[in-house]
C-alpha cells in the first residue's frame, strides 16, 4: 500500500532507459489497483519521475504551463528556480529531436522545430493566412507603441485604420483593449497580448526585434520627446 | 532589368506582365492604376516611396520635386475619376503648405518657432511611419505558430476515467437531515427513529431470500457474529414479518423453521 | 531517391540515445541554413531521420494519423508492414515515458497514459460533477431506511421519484432491489449495497451519522427555523 519508491541507484547514463522502465512500472501496477493515489509516493517521488510528470503534463497540455502551474505536478514543494532546473534538464534531453521543450510568455510548452514544418505541410497543406501588410503595420505599431489608440496608429499610417484590421488582429488573440485613455471620447487603448508572444515564440517584448533608431537622425528635441 | 527591379516585388500585373516599379514618368497605364494605388498603404507610404526611388534625402527634401511628383499623382487619380481617399488630399495641402513657407523669406518669419524646418514635422511622420513598415516587415519574417512551426498537443483520453459525482457521508447526513426538517414542518408523516442495524439486517435478510428458495431459520444467523448481532438479525426477520415482507413457517411443533421472501409467494 | 529503408543496425538498446543523437544532429544545423529542406537528404533519409519526423507529426498532429498518411512523410515509398515496424520501433522507445504511441481504429496517435491522469487532474482541478438532490435524498432515505419501495421514498420526499433517479442509483450500484413488498402492486424493495459501503469508506451502515445525533442537530436548527 505505501511501498516507498527507491531512489534511483544506477548512476550510468546510458542505463537511462532502463531505470526509468524499473520506475515506471510499479506507477503502472499501482494506479490499476486503486484510483486514488496521491498518496503513493508518500512524498517519495523523485527526479525522474517528477520529470515524466512534468513532460507529460506539457506535452498534453492545449497552452503553455506557468511554473505556478508546474510546481502543482510536484509531490514536494520546489521553488522556481529547481523547478527551472528540471526543465531545462528536460529540454536538454530532447536535443536533436523534432520537437523541442521552450520558454515562453505564458510558460513552457512543447513545439515542433521549425525545421520539420515542411514535413508537417506534407500532411496539412493548407496554411493560416498571410496578413495584410495594413494588418502588420497595425500590429507593428500596437506592438512597439502600446498602449495605442486607433487614433494613434492612423497617426502614424496616415490613413484610417478600418475596424476590421483591429478585428483580425483580436480574433486571433494577438491584441486587446487594456483600458480607454481619458481624452473626450474615451478612446480605447489597444496592446499586444501574450497570445502573440507565445505565437512567435518569444518571452517578452524585448525580445521582438529591435526598432531602427531614428531618433539619431532627427533634432535631439524630437529624440528626447 | 535594372537593379532596382530586382529588389522589388511586383506592384501590380497588367494583362500578365508583372509591374516592377511605377515607370520614370509617372505614367500608369490607367487600367494598373487603382491596382497601383492599393499597393500603397496611404500618403505617407507613396510620399516614401517616391522619396527612396529618386533617392532623395529624407532629411533634406526637396519638396519643389516631391510636390509635383506627388501632385502628379493625385491628378492621375482624379483625371480617371478614381474615389480619392481624403488622406491623399490633405497631404496633398501639407506638401503645398510646407513649400509655401520655405519660400517665404527668413526674416518674415513671425511667431518664434526657433528656426524649425517647416519640414521638420513631415520628416519625423515619414521616418515614424517607414520605422514601422520595417518593423511590421520584421514581425512578419518571425517564425510563426501554425505557419511556420507546429504545437505539440498530445491526446489525453479523458473518456477512460470518467468522473462519476462523488458522494460523502456528509453529504447524505446533510441531506437526511434536511428530510427530517421537511417532514418535521410538514407533520405529514413521521420518520421513526430504528435503530440502523436492524435496517441494514433486514436487507442482509432479504438477500439471502433473494433466490425465493425456503432458507433454514438458523442458517440466517452467524455464530461467529456474536450475541448482539444475532439479537438483531432476529429483531430483523420479525420486523420482516411484520412488514409481511417474508413468509416464517414451521409445519410442525419443534421442527425446522423456514423463511422466504413474500415475493416467492407472490411469484407461485 | 530509392534507398531502402535500412533495418536499424544498432541492437545495443543502451546506445539509442546516442544514435538518435549523432543522427540529428546535421538535420539541425542544415536546417538553419536554409528553410527550404524538401530535397535536403535528396531522397537520402535514414530510418532515424525518419522516425524523427513520424514522432514529431504524430506529437503534432490533433487527430489520428492513419498509415496512408504516415506514408506522406517518407521520402522513398514505404509499403504498410515496413512502416509499422518503424511506428513498433517508435513505440518501444517511450516505453516507461508518461506518454504511448498507439495504434486506434482511425490511426497511430500519441496518448497520455491513463495512470498519469491522476496528476495531469492536478493542473484542471475540474470541480467533480454532482448528483442532483433529488438523487442525493433518494440515496439517504434507501441508506436511512431501508429495505424502502418507490412508494415509501415519495411519502418520505414528497414528491413523485423519477424512475431515472433510482436508474442512476443502480446503475451505479449503490442500491438494488432486495425483494417485493406483499400490498397490492407488488413494489420492489430498494436497498443500499456493499458498493455505497465501500465507495464512503464506511465498514457498515452503522458507520453512517446516527439518527440520534442528526435529531440532536435538528431541534435547535427546526426551532429557529
Amino acid at each position: 500500500m505505501s511501498a516507498p519508491i527507491a531512489p534511483s541507484t544506477t548512476s550510468d547514463a546510458n542505463s537511462f532507459e532502463h531505470t526509468e522502465l524499473a520506475v515506471a512500472e510499479p506507477i503502472a501496477a499501482s494506479a490499476a489497483a486503486s484510483p486514488i493515489r496521491t498518496d503513493l509516493f508518500d512524498g517519495k517521488m523523485n527526479t525522474d519521475e517528477l520529470k515524466m510528470v512534468l513532460e507529460t503534463a506539457l506535452l498534453t497540455a492545449s497552452e503553455p504551463l506557468p511554473l505556478g502551474e508546474l510546481k502543482k505536478l510536484s509531490e514536494v514543494s520546489l521553488d522556481n528556480r529547481q523547478l527551472e532546473v528540471l526543465l531545462n534538464e528536460l529540454a536538454s534531453s530532447w536535443a536533436g529531436r523534432g520537437v523541442e521543450l521552450c520558454c515562453v510568455a505564458s510558460g513552457w510548452r512543447f513545439r515542433a522545430r521549425p525545421h520539420m514544418q515542411v514535413y508537417l505541410d506534407r500532411l496539412n497543406p493548407q496554411k493560416p493566412p498571410r496578413y495584410s501588410r495594413a494588418v502588420l503595420e497595425t500590429l507593428a505599431i500596437i506592438a512597439y507603441h502600446q498602449p495605442v489608440t486607433r487614433g494613434d496608429i492612423e497617426e502614424i499610417r496616415g490613413v484610417t485604420v478600418s475596424a476590421q484590421i483591429l478585428k483580425t488582429l483580436e480574433a486571433r488573440g494577438w491584441i486587446d483593449i487594456v483600458g480607454t485613455r481619458d481624452v473626450p471620447g474615451k478612446p480605447e487603448l489597444f496592446a499586444s497580448t501574450k497570445q502573440l508572444l507565445d505565437d512567435l515564440n518569444l518571452r517578452s517584448l524585448n525580445e521582438l526585434p529591435a526598432l531602427q533608431d531614428i531618433s539619431a537622425l532627427l533634432e535631439p528635441e524630437a529624440a528626447a520627446s | 532589368m535594372s537593379d532596382s527591379q530586382l529588389q522589388l516585388i511586383p506592384f501590380a500585373r497588367i494583362h500578365g506582365e508583372p509591374m516592377l516599379a511605377l515607370p520614370q514618368d509617372l505614367y500608369i497605364p490607367p487600367d494598373a492604376l487603382e491596382l497601383v494605388l492599393d499597393t500603397f498603404q496611404g500618403p505617407l507610404d507613396l510620399l516614401l516611396y517616391l522619396i527612396r526611388k529618386h533617392n532623395l534625402d529624407v532629411l533634406d527634401i526637396p519638396m519643389a520635386e516631391l510636390t509635383r511628383q506627388y501632385m502628379g499623382y493625385i491628378e492621375l487619380m482624379q483625371s480617371n475619376r478614381m474615389e480619392l481617399a481624403a488622406e491623399y488630399l490633405l497631404m496633398a495641402a501639407v506638401l503645398i503648405e510646407i513649400k509655401s513657407r520655405m519660400l517665404l523669406p527668413k526674416i518674415s518669419k513671425i511667431a518664434d518657432d526657433s528656426g524649425e524646418d517647416p519640414r521638420a514635422e513631415l520628416m519625423r511622420r515619414l521616418l515614424e511611419y517607414e520605422q514601422m513598415k520595417w518593423a511590421a516587415q520584421q514581425l512578419n519574417a518571425l517564425p510563426q505558430a501554425e505557419r511556420d512551426f507546429s504545437i505539440v498537443q498530445v491526446f489525453i483520453e479523458t473518456t477512460v476515467q470518467e468522473r462519476l459525482p462523488e458522494v460523502s457521508v456528509e453529504d447524505l447526513k446533510q441531506v437526511w437531515l434536511g428530510l427530517l426538517t421537511r417532514a418535521k414542518n410538514s407533520k405529514h408523516h413521521t420518520i421513526r427513529r430504528e435503530q440502523l442495524s436492524v435496517r441494514e439486517q433486514m436487507t442482509h435478510v432479504l438477500r439471502c431470500l433473494k433466490n425465493g428458495e425456503y432458507v433454514l431459520f438458523e442458517s440466517l444467523f452467524e455464530l461467529d457474529d456474536g450475541l448482539p448481532k444475532m439479537v438483531v438479525t432476529f429483531i430483523a426477520i420479525l420486523e420482516l414479518a411484520k412488514e409481511f415482507l417474508v413468509e416464517i413457517q414451521q409445519t410442525e411443533t419443534f421442527g425446522s423453521i423456514y423463511v422466504r421472501t413474500n415475493r416467492a409467494i407472490n411469484d407461485e
